[in-house]
């Protein structure tokens, strides 16, 4: 790298690739703002941040996994069985809507557990592991459904209701749940004793034993803990539209990955972190509301899309390189 | 009638994927047909995935059956249907017509197609702008003609204009996906500036549809889907639903229809190309209860 | 003088936040063993592959016989007859012996690759030219440090083309015997006309194998020594830091106390068994012994690395350390001797290895207090003098000794009643040395029980107040301070003595 | 030992189904996995060059969009009344295109394969989808259909060249100092690097080598759903993953290689087939396929530590 010769702060190349992803970020907000300017209503940015609600909680979800050095396909799963377990709680054992939503993080954390059982009891890959629950997690659903079929609930209580639906100063408490989700994970990940050792865990294993890291007990905790929150994404999934759609929560796999590891790239040093993941879900929201609202043919916006991920991301990425190697 | 039997016969059953009732239902209308006649079933699901299903053909074939029942899919069915033919086992389909196939069996989707047009234009009172779900009218053709239907009905109403570009389902059949987009249309088309909703081939989205008109409170849109399977027909009966017609279909008996033609086939029978199975066209809420209760879902209060 | 098989003048090369060289020179005439010594981070390895074209320098010129090699490139390099054994045992692990050999200059025959022929040349050559029997179908991973030290070698060289060869701190992983079967080889190539550079810290072999030999100090060289003689060591050393070290081992008059942990009947059914060991208050206990006598085996064990049998006590009551978690938590540490694969999380910072184990002190309510944990790291680097003084550098582009002194500045900050060291110097330069034996001294003065394993007969004669000796999975001999010297543990070590089995054979 | 296993479900699945150990059924057999053998051979590649760590070892999860992409291009142009020759060339150099800017973004920007290729997957996708416009296309190129066909009577020319291109693969990949290079590269980048080995260029190439694989595959796809249709790629992308990684439990250095990645992608449609073929209910498959790749997958660690 020619980084060495060119110690020029203001060069217009420095700065782009500082601030490239902001940079992007923005340009990309102004352009949608400027081709319709209902992109900046209030209104269609709540719908953005409402619309991310539980992509962000998956992708917290995920972003634990990945800071762990694994990674976790099942995601989906865990939000499946959230969504599940509370809405039979409701509809077929007559629940009221908090010990149901309970059930449902508890059907979710069945999810976590298998994957540890798998990753720390039997010692095969968070990868292989996971796409093992995968299979077997899509297969229980769609014995349970009798093939899959979706079990809709429309007299679900209003208290249920409204862990989507509701709204606290008129901001939607799938917002506020999210929220609260992201600082909580940002507390415990980024800012804890106990997310310093996940950390340590994740880049390198064997130092954490030694250093007295009780590994597996961390990675067992990781799961469960990434499982639940899927089944909390679930939860309000169900609340929702009022139904458990079985093996819908696979929708949010590929997205949750992408914005893990876009975050991990706007990290000066390449970690995942909840903040990057964050930044991701909503480049990505944006882009998707932004495209709906320009009025574009759908296979032209796909295709957009994808093209803008693709592009964002080369600049994300070659910003972190240039920081790096300045040594920031 | 009664003579009709499948005695010692093997009939391979395949079905593109049972998450949907519609399928599900069609499906299990066949086997549970084929079963009663004292046939044999041998059953493949493609999960969904079009070329799971069509592989799955080979299965049967190779299986040995008598006779395959083949539900929906895509063109990708077509060479393992016409291979199934070259050894001489006959093949009945389910709402696919294709050329080597006995006979198909199918709702009428032009009758769909025409109705929920007809239906929807009544109730926007013949003007105003509508937005569809579409995104499947070039791939599979039951949703090609039930959108193009609805689309050459509209023609004659020239005060509904049809939003540009069309709405795209992520995956078929998705309701939050539907719900997600829908919220994102509702902030681009504030109160009075859209009248309808369609959605295209099927009802799953409307689903989605309908809950997020009653999250943001837009009681200024209605909303029109096909297929009519008990979920949706609930919504409909719902008091004051947006969820205002659909056209019902009969999945289990097309099921067992199309199980039926195959031992009528077996007993020498001669059968049309197509077997058409009537549909229930569904307008208004009571409508709604009395179609849940005439298909044998059961009763709405 | 004879032209230069290769040169380096006016070296610059910085790293983010570094000079790691600032205007060196480097001179290698052919068919000389030249050394290259330095305190760690003196630039050594960077140098090296500079010369090697890994880096590209900021300014300086590099001249290989007579010409310059402007840029310098891996594949010019090589082509010049220059050949490297880097101080990292880079390897792949799912290679076997022969394909890693020949790994970039395979021989391929009419059918694509001739996996016989390269098994058969690679034995070939390890046999005639290096003394081992290696079979060329082991996997990498299945071989010790030595071999896989070997492996490297016989890369380097088996082609025959080598003029010149760089060994950057070829013994640094071996035990006793195998520095012989490398000090062998060298002379071997000496004897051929080519050309060596040699760095180590091990002085000892600086002056037994060298010609001559060049001084680094903060990225420069600061002394070149044309003549090499017994008396060099001192010069070298003031050289080197800047001063003169005058004890490099401790002096001492500590007294240990009672007998306070006890091993009973450790056993891993596999490479050692029955070992008891009594280890008093403030002493340090050594453990000797080559590779395969269990010496590494039992330290693991005994820190919960590894499954095995027996019984441990402090001061009578039993002592838990059965997985590494538990034996931390019970006040024992362990500063282990792979310290870049068990040592550090290389890609954190200082501040974050060092407090990795005292998490719990540097934090509020679970939350890290990070201004707490940064002061509390500045102290350490301070204290240890951990170059370069930076809390926020990460571990992984520190030099070896400093990396060493990141993980003891993690456990002085936990305080622990018993530390284990397993190989506490390796790679470590003299003047660090000093001060780490200075560091265990105070340790054991203070009252804690050190335990520590090593395959440096010096250091243990130098630090230790009694050696158990460790030979095929038993303990054959502890030796007590009176008779502690280099011969006789070395002899004892080897095997070259034997010693009554009486005490300790069950 | 995870083989044994394997063969021994098949042949319970054997005994027990109708027609399943025969001649056709294997015939079969072969003919629903072309599709993935061509592209975990690409995938393969990819792994071995870039290290298997899924986070941050090579990963191509963009061929399955490729071969889409081929499929597609090739179907617009044929069903327009271009010749298949004219189509092919156009889908090749699109493509190559998609191996290029993998190649660049991973080996010239560092970025992280697994993003890199699943970024590349949804773009590739969309563009897809704008050039096909989402719609059924039959196939009307009987060139192509021919690859379905036999050859000479009994011998399926499918069978015969993906057989063919295995062997090459695993001869280039296993067999040639390029590929011996290839696997350095992912085995230790350090180690490679020293030992003269250009890491990024042969990083580049399996990326290119992938790509190339997704072309051919995307012929395969034509052929096998006689045209065009939409959202192949999704259930190609998880099996291709699935066979690749679980092959690496046959090798006996327990690292992922072609051959291990073919006889992955085999035995799992095997294993479907057979479960299929006795009738097992279709709502448990995924489960007995999940527990499938836990069981083969955690015993092939058990035997690597008793080792
Ligand atoms: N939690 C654990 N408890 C006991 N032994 C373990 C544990 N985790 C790993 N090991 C063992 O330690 C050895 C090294 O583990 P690891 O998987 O980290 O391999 P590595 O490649 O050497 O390490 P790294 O990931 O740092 O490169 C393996 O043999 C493994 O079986
Ligand atoms: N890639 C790098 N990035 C940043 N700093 C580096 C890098 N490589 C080396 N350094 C720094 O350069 C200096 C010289 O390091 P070098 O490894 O050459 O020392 P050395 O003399 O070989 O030491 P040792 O005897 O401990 O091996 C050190 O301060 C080190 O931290
Ligand atoms: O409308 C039906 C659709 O919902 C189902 O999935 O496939 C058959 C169609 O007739
Ligand atoms: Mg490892
Ligand atoms: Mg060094």
């Amino acid at each position: 790298m020619d980084t060495f010769a060119n110690k020029n702060w203001l060069s217009p190349r420095k700065i782009l690739m500082r601030f490239g992803f902001l940079i992007v970020f923005a340009a990309f907000f102004l352009f949608f703002a400027a081709w319709n300017p209902v992109f900046v209503q209030g209104q269609n940015l709540l719908n953005i941040v409402e619309g991310s609600a539980i992509l962000i909680i998956i992708a917290l979800g995920m972003t634990l996994i990945v800071a762990t050095g694994g990674i976790d396909l099942s995601v989906g799963i865990a939000l499946d069985f959230g969504a599940a377990f509370a809405v039979v709680a409701m509809k077929s054992y007559g629940m009221g809507w908090f010990p149901a939503a309970c059930v449902g993080l508890l059907g979710g954390s069945l999810v976590g557990l298998l994957n540890a059982a798998l990753v720390v009891g039997l010692r095969i890959s968070p990868f292989l592991a996971t796409l093992g629950t995968f299979f077997i997690g899509s297969s229980v659903q769609r014995i349970f459904t009798h093939g899959g079929g979706p079990i809709s609930y429309r007299q679900m209580p209003d208290g249920f209701r409204n862990i989507a639906q509701g709204n606290l100063f008129g901001i939607p408490t799938e917002v506020i749940i999210a929220a609260v989700l992201v600082v909580i994970y940002y507390l415990v990940l980024e800012r804890s004793v106990w997310g310093r050792r996940v950390h340590a865990m994740g880049m390198q294993r064997s130092a954490a034993i030694v250093a007295g890291i009780r590994v597996n007990r961390i990675l067992i905790a990781c799961f469960v803990f990434a499982s639940i929150t899927c089944a909390v994404g679930g939860l309000i999934a169900a609340a929702n539209i009022r139904m458990f759609t079985p093996l819908s929560g696979f929708a949010y796999l590929l997205d949750a990955i992408a914005a893990v590891f876009i975050g991990a790239a706007l990290h000066p040093r390449g970690r995942p972190n909840v903040l990057g993941t964050l930044a991701g879900v909503l480049f990505l929201g944006m882009v998707t509301n932004g495209l709906n609202l320009m009025g574009l043919n759908f296979n032209t916006k796909d295709a957009l899309s994808g093209i803008i991920l693709v592009s964002a991301l080369a600049l994300a990425v070659a910003q972190r390189n240039m920081r790096s190697a300045d040594g920031d | 009638q009664d003579q009709l039997s499948l005695e010692g016969k093997t009939i391979g059953v395949a079905v593109v994927g049972t998450q949907h009732f519609w399928d599900r239902e069609a499906f299990n209308g066949a086997t549970s047909k084929v079963e009663d006649l004292g046939g044999t079933v041998v059953a493949v699901d493609g999960g969904r995935d079009n070329q799971v299903h069509a592989d799955n053909h080979d299965v049967l074939m190779n299986r040995g059956v008598d006779a395959v029942i083949s539900i929906l899919g895509d063109g990708s069915v077509d060479p393992k249907f016409e291979a199934l033919q070259a050894a001489d086992i006959p093949v009945f389909s389910v709402d696919h017509p294709s050329p080597y196939v006995v006979n198909n069996t199918t709702s009428d989707n032009y009758y769909m197609g025409t109705t929920i047009g007809r239906y929807m234009a009544d109730a926007m009172g013949g003007e105003g702008k509508v937005a569809v779900f579409n995104a499947f009218e070039n791939s599979l053709r039951i949703c090609g003609i039930r959108t193009g239907l609805w689309k050459y009905v509209l023609q004659d109403y020239p005060e509904i204009e049809i939003i540009q570009p069309e709405l795209a389902e992520e995956f078929a059949n998705a309701p939050e996906d539907a719900r997600r987009q829908t919220l994102d249309l509702l902030s681009q088309y504030p109160e009075g500036e859209l009248d309808a909703i369609h959605v295209g081939c099927w009802d799953q989205p409307a689903i989605g549809v309908v809950q997020a008109l009653e999250e943001t409170g837009r009681t200024d849109i209605i909303v029109t889907a096909l297929d009519g399977g008990p979920d949706t027909m609930e919504i409909m009966a719902e008091e004051g639903s947006p969820f205002v017609a659909n056209v019902a279909q009969q999945p289990r008996l097309i099921g067992q229809t199309a199980a039926e033609n195959v031992a009528r086939y077996f007993a020498g029978e001669t059968l049309l190309p197509q077997t058409y199975v009537d549909v229930v066209p569904v307008n208004g809420p009571e409508e709604a209860k009395a179609a849940y209760k005439e298909l044998g879902y059961g009763e709405i209060k | 003088m004879t032209e230069a098989a290769f040169q380096l003048s006016g070296i610059v090369q910085t790293f983010p936040g570094v000079r790691a060289l600032d205007g060196a020179d480097l001179t290698i005439y052919p068919g000389e063993v030249h050394g290259l010594v330095g305190e760690n981070g003196a630039g050594k390895s960077t140098i090296i592959k500079v010369l090697a074209g890994v880096y590209q320098p900021d300014e300086g010129r590099i001249e290989v016989g007579g010409s310059s090699v402007s840029p310098a490139t891996p594949e010019k390099i090589r082509d010049a007859g220059i050949r490297f054994i880097h101080q990292e045992l880079h390897l792949v692990p799912h290679f076997t012996v022969a394909e890693s050999v020949f790994m970039g200059q395979e021989i391929s025959g009419p059918f694509g690759l001739s996996k016989r022929k390269m098994r058969s040349r690679a034995e070939a050559f390890m046999r005639d030219e290096l003394g081992t029997e290696l079979p060329g179908n082991r996997l990498i991973r299945d071989l010790g440090p030595a071999e896989r030290k070997l492996v490297q070698v016989a890369r380097a060289l088996v082609d025959g083309a080598a003029k010149v060869v760089v060994f950057d701190e070829p013994t640094a992983p071996l035990a006793s015997e195998d520095v012989r079967t490398i000090m062998t080889a060298i002379a071997r190539l000496k004897s051929r006309g080519i050309a060596i550079l040699y760095v180590s810290h091990y002085l000892n072999e600086i002056i037994d194998i060298c010609d001559r030999v060049t001084v680094f100090r903060q990225g420069k060289n600061v002394a070149v020594f044309d003549e090499v003689t017994k008396n060099t060591g001192s010069e070298l050393v003031s050289a080197m830091i800047g001063r003169a070290l005058d004890n490099f081992f401790p002096t001492t008059d500590r007294q240990p106390g009672e007998v306070s942990l006890r091993l009973a009947g450790y056993d891993d059914g596999k490479t050692f068994s029955d070992v008891h060991l009594d280890v008093r208050r403030g002493e340090i206990f050594g453990i000797a012994g080559l590779i395969g006598s269990g010496r590494d085996e039992l330290i693991d064990a005994l820190y919960g690395l590894r499954k095995s049998q027996g019984t441990l006590t402090l001061d009578g009551a039993t002592l838990d350390t059965k997985t590494a978690a538990k034996a931390v938590a019970n006040g024992m540490v362990l500063v282990p001797r792979d310290r870049r694969h068990d040592g550090l999380v290389l890609p954190m910072t200082v501040t974050e290895n060092a407090t990795l184990a005292t998490l719990d002190e540097n934090a509020s309510f679970g939350l890290i207090d990070r201004k707490k944990a940064r002061s509390a790291t500045e102290r350490l680097i301070k204290d240890l003098d951990i170059r370069p003084a930076n809390a926020l550098a990460v571990t992984r582009f520190l030099s070896g000794g400093n990396q060493q002194k990141v993980v003891l500045a993690r456990w002085l900050a936990k305080s622990a009643r018993i530390f284990i060291f397993d190989e506490p110097t390796v790679g470590v330069d003299v003047g660090a040395k000093a001060e780490i034996y200075q560091l265990i001294e105070n340790l054991a003065s203070q009252g804690a029980i050190i335990v520590m394993s090593s395959s440096d007969p010096v250091e243990l004669v130098g630090t230790c107040d009694r050696v158990a000796v460790m030979m095929r999975g038993e303990v054959r001999t502890i030796i007590d301070k009176p008779d502690l010297n280099v011969d006789h543990l070395v002899a004892v070590t080897t095997g070259a003595t034997t010693v009554s089995e009486t005490a300790y054979a069950s | 030992m995870p083989l044994i296993i394997f063969l021994a479900l098949l042949l319970y699945v054997g005994l027990n189904a109708p027609n399943f150990l025969t001649v056709v059924n294997l015939k079969l057999v072969l003919t629903q996995s072309l599709t993935v053998v061509l592209s975990v051979i690409g995938l393969s590649a990819v792994v071995m060059a870039g290290g298997d760590d899924v986070v941050s070892g090579g990963i191509d999860l963009s061929i399955p969009a490729t071969a889409v992409l081929c499929a597609g291009i090739v179907a617009v142009m044929t069903s327009a009344g271009q010749p298949v020759i004219l189509a092919a060339g156009a889908a090749l150099v699109a493509s190559m295109l998609v191996g290029v800017v993998n190649a660049v973004l991973i080996t010239r920007l560092r970025m992280a394969p697994l993003l890199a290729t699943l970024a590349m997957f949804v773009a590739v996708v969309g563009i897809t989808n704008v050039i096909t416009e989402r719609k059924r296309l039959n196939l009307n190129a009987d060139s192509i259909a021919a690859l379905r066909g036999d050859i000479v009577p009994g011998i399926p020319l499918g069978i015969l060249l993906v057989a063919i291109l295995s062997l090459l693969a695993w001869f280039f990949l296993h067999r040639s100092k390029w590929g011996l290079n290839l696997q350095a590269a992912g085995g230790s980048r350090d180690a490679a690097e020293i030992s003269g080995i250009r890491v990024d260029r042969l990083v580049a190439q399996s990326y290119l080598l992938a790509a190339f694989m997704g072309f051919v595959t995307g012929f395969f796809m034509l052929a096998r759903a006689n045209g065009y249709s939409p959202g192949a790629q999704d259930n190609l992308m998880l099996e291709m993953v699935l066979a690749t990684f679980l092959g690496a439990a046959f090798s006996p250095r327990r690292i992922v290689t072609v051959w291990g990645a073919i006889l992955g992608a085999v035995l799992v449609a095997a294993i479907s087939i057979g479960l299929k073929t006795i009738g097992v209910n279709v709502f448990w498959t995924d489960l007995i396929k999940g527990a499938l790749i836990v069981i083969v997958v955690a015993l092939s660690a058990i035997s690597q530590r008793v080792q």
